[in-house]
């Protein structure tokens, strides 16, 4: 039995292809892209929040957001690890986010501005990336499956805990409740955004889903979102930004309007309000970083040659 | 009372500017792991505060936020060392070194406080300053073994902080009356001293020769840099006073 | 009118930003001539503020003070240009290359205006911009022609900034209906930018090919350093609310 | 006549040595360190205050403040520039700063905490250099005496602004005025230590007063300034913390108690509250710039290289 056969008998069985697996270059290549965009996300994902846990306005808030934000590090971490096992070394996925070649995704090029802004991206953009990734538990490639099984675990807290941000200024004061009415109107189109553009425009989706890592069309798990956020936005006692929505009796969704897509690709092409500056920021960091790196790895070589040479003499003896 | 109420502000003020300084470097670490492991130590500093805030402000009717967000600059306790800035790396690491080391021997002996919440807090915290000042000192090596500019680099973060050593042992009041609900920070002198000596000497760095800098009383004495820490930290709650979040 | 007041505004909040930024190199320019410099236009810049939020202030009965540090973040109609952090010198440059290439264009019409007030600060102003805008072209030159090392810093300064260059030329309320009292944005877009592409190029270096940065109308779509600019700035007067100083 | 004996002689005219007049080595040497240090003094001078522009609570206030700290730049310029008529190069000076041999004025080693330490320091720390400076202007040496006049007048308007901080403050609000006490208090001692040590332990002082350089002894300052300040913090309703401080009949001055003077020598011994921070910030300043500096310098030699090949072209043709 040739590896082809077997790999496309593991996609027919829906199971799992693990890393000494043979699988075809075009599969091996489409799931680095796939899950190093992804690992990057979480990484720039980083930066809108973290600038508000030196600002965030009680202690216990200041604790959650340390620890969200801490927890995307840690999916960077998984993620990067899962893209490894596919050959792909994380210094070369780092110089891509690096040089700008590489993409993640667009929402986390749009600032946090106020304090409600991280409810809205807790409970707006971690949602969002919920009904991306709850069907990626299943995705053919097993070690990214299964990082996606933790992830999911951690999002579904991140998602509860935006909410609460939002229940809370929604049920504040005034300028509270304004707050949060501002950040849900500013970060829902966006957050519709990120299943990628209408199923039309989306030329990769149908390989990914013949290989079982996308399970759902970009315009399915759009409209599977937006059923979702619906009723939870009543419950925060707020409104979403759109006159057109609406119940829709016959298709039991909800009908939305179309999203602007413009600005979608304009903030794609790197024209997002910061973009640049999100860019610029991972690479201060790399930077700055790079003689910390250097001198680990120095020190990493030092004490590994000081145990060669103990072991050579302990033979020796 | 209100004396152990004001102790617990001195320990919790030092968790709290320390963490709010670490919380800084989330997004910004050389390494994606420190991100993980800096933000991991300055929510424990974090809990450490809370949990001692809470306590302090049973004495007076206030919550830890009260405490937190709505004290002035000269209301606070917190010594200069943990409201340097955070410098590079290796100056951060110092700091760390210093910090964790002091506050490894302060509640190794706070656990036997005859004041049972302390006794509880510093056994909780105890557990997990032990990583961090594992965490600093595994970095110390690797800096100060490592390459010509990161000895270089992590030298000067010691020399850059060290002034502030002393001031960690000083008995500032309200200290010495509480016998053995509190520690005497002067008993820790020695031992802390000694430890971060042998580490700073196995790295191969030079422990800095330099008395205390001036002014150690842990009030109104404080760094220059505590009217910027607080300008941001509290800049939201205040817009918007008796506000929940 | 309040027309008036609030164009006043979005050239006063524009000038109060960017002096407070350039505030910050004080102490920490890369010469002593520079520290003389750049407090200098900062200083300048502070100066048209105060004219311009006075002025804007009559409208409503207010002072400079009170616009200044009593607005909130969502108030203030800076541009996101001034509100970019200095970065290094060669992005500081950058950013007064761009700001003050403008400002001269549109100071030198509105020394026009049929308002007399905003024609004479206009005209005040425009004499000290010659200066900024000089200070600005001599160091672009220096930095791309100098050595490799500041042609790129140079040229990345330049990337850093360019996409919040369109801002300025946006016609954003109540600008058009204020007919000659202001000078229309859009009206200084080709003539500023033909200047900054010349300077550039003499100084050997390439003119950024991106488009504006989304979300360009002064109002609700500021930078994300926008809060951090008002938590320092404002700190101080906030905590005494009603004092004089 | 010899060079010595015109020296001698324009000493004892009490008139003025210009850079090109012979002056023996140690005159010159004992300049260089005396014009440096006030150099140097006005450059770490701009931290504590500097520290505030970003804070100044009204605009009226920023705009003086960056004005003050402005001019201390400029006096640096001036004092350096006086320095270099000795030959001594700037690079040099600004070397001795940058290696920590340089002294500059203990006072800045101390930090300005509030908004009223900035009154504190322009009224008592301003106030104490126009003592010392005022004098000064008849210095023997031609450019440090005319470099001290420009010094001096701009002074005496940061002294009277400084005062001006202090009125406001002790005529508001009830937090104000302890503020602008607690100022007055931190700032005394330092302020009357920056006449140096008391005469007994003052070697230098007699070579200097006999070069016509110093003209009065470090007490006899310390004594006129009090004297000065002591009907100035009455007019500002507060006090100075002295308990020993009182009017002499018989002396016709002021009496005052003995100064921390433990205190000074560990602040000069550079264990001042401040005194790493300040070093560190002046060097990262220096570093930070290097390449600027190195621009400049390329971009001027290829200026006038250009200039050559031009004018060479002109002879030429």
């Amino acid at each position: 039995e040739s590896g082809e056969q077997r790999f496309d008998e593991i996609i027919a069985d829906d199971s799992r292809i693990e890393p000494r697996d043979w699988m075809p270059e075009s599969y091996r290549k489409s799931l680095v892209r796939q899950v190093s965009q992804h690992a990057h996300s979480e990484i720039i994902g980083m930066q809108p929040e973290g600038n508000w846990i030196s600002r965030a306005p009680s202690l216990k808030r200041k604790a959650i957001l340390m620890a969200k934000v801490q927890d995307e590090a840690g999916h960077g971490l998984y993620l990067y690890s899962a893209a490894e096992t596919l050959g792909t070394p994380r210094e070369d996925m780092y110089d891509q986010l690096y040089s700008g070649k590489a993409k993640y995704s667009s929402i986390f090029n749009y600032p946090a501005r106020t304090w409600a802004d991280v409810g809205a991206i807790g409970w707006l953009v971690d949602g969002a990336a919920i009904v991306n990734q709850v069907p990626l538990c299943r995705a053919s490639y097993g070690p990214y499956g299964r990082a996606m099984v933790r992830i999911c675990k951690e999002e579904s807290f991140h998602q509860r805990q935006g909410w609460e941000i939002l229940y809370s200024l929604s049920h504040g004061t005034q300028e509270q409740r304004e707050m949060a009415q501002a950040a849900v109107d500013r970060f829902y189109g966006p957050a519709l955004q990120m299943f990628g553009p209408p199923d039309g425009d989306s030329p990769n989706s149908q390989q990914s889903m013949a290989w079982n890592i996308k399970r759902f069309t970009n315009d399915e798990l759009r409209q599977r979102f937006v059923d979702m956020i619906v009723p939870q936005v009543e419950a925060l006692g707020l409104t979403l930004p759109d006159p057109e929505l609406k119940w829709n009796e016959e298709r039991g969704h909800y009908d939305f309007a179309e999203l602007d897509w413009d600005e979608f690709f304009a903030v794609i092409k790197g024209n997002g309000p910061l973009s640049r500056q999100r860019l610029e920021h991972y690479r201060s960091a790399r930077d700055e970083g790079a003689w910390v790196r250097e001198a680990a790895v120095a020190y990493a070589n030092r004490v590994s040659q000081e145990q060669d040479r103990d072991q050579a003499a302990l033979i020796g003896a | 009372d209100e004396a152990t109420a004001r102790y617990a502000l001195i320990l919790g003020d030092d968790a709290l500017m320390l963490s709010q300084r670490l919380g800084a470097w989330v997004s910004r670490a050389p390494e994606l792991e420190e991100d993980v492991a800096l933000a991991n130590i300055a929510l424990d500093l974090l809990g450490h505060a809370r949990f001692l805030l809470t306590y302090a402000g049973t004495a007076w009717g206030k919550s830890e936020d009260d405490l937190a967000y709505f004290r002035e600059e000269e209301e606070f306790r917190s010594c200069r060392l943990v409201e340097q800035e955070n410098g590079d790396f290796g100056k951060t690491i110092a700091r760390q070194l210093i910090f964790s080391f002091y506050q490894h021997e302060l509640y190794s002996r706070l656990v036997d406080s005859t004041d049972a919440t302390l006794a509880a807090i510093a056994a909780k915290a105890l557990k997990e300053v032990d990583y961090h000042q594992d965490h600093a000192a595994q970095w110390v090596l690797r800096l100060g073994l490592g390459t010509e500019e990161s000895s270089r680099r992590m030298q000067s973060g010691l020399d850059s902080v060290w002034s502030y050593v002393e001031e960690l042992f000083t008995d500032v009041e309200p200290i010495a009356e509480l016998g053995d609900v509190a520690v005497l920070p002067s008993a820790l002198r020695e031992s802390t001293l000694n430890r971060l000596h042998q580490v700073i000497e196995d790295a191969g760095l030079g422990v800095p020769d330099m008395s205390g800098a001036h002014g150690a009383d842990r009030s109104g004495r404080h760094s220059e840099q505590r009217g910027f820490i607080l300008a941001e930290m509290q800049v939201l709650a205040r817009r918007h006073p008796g506000a929940t979040w």
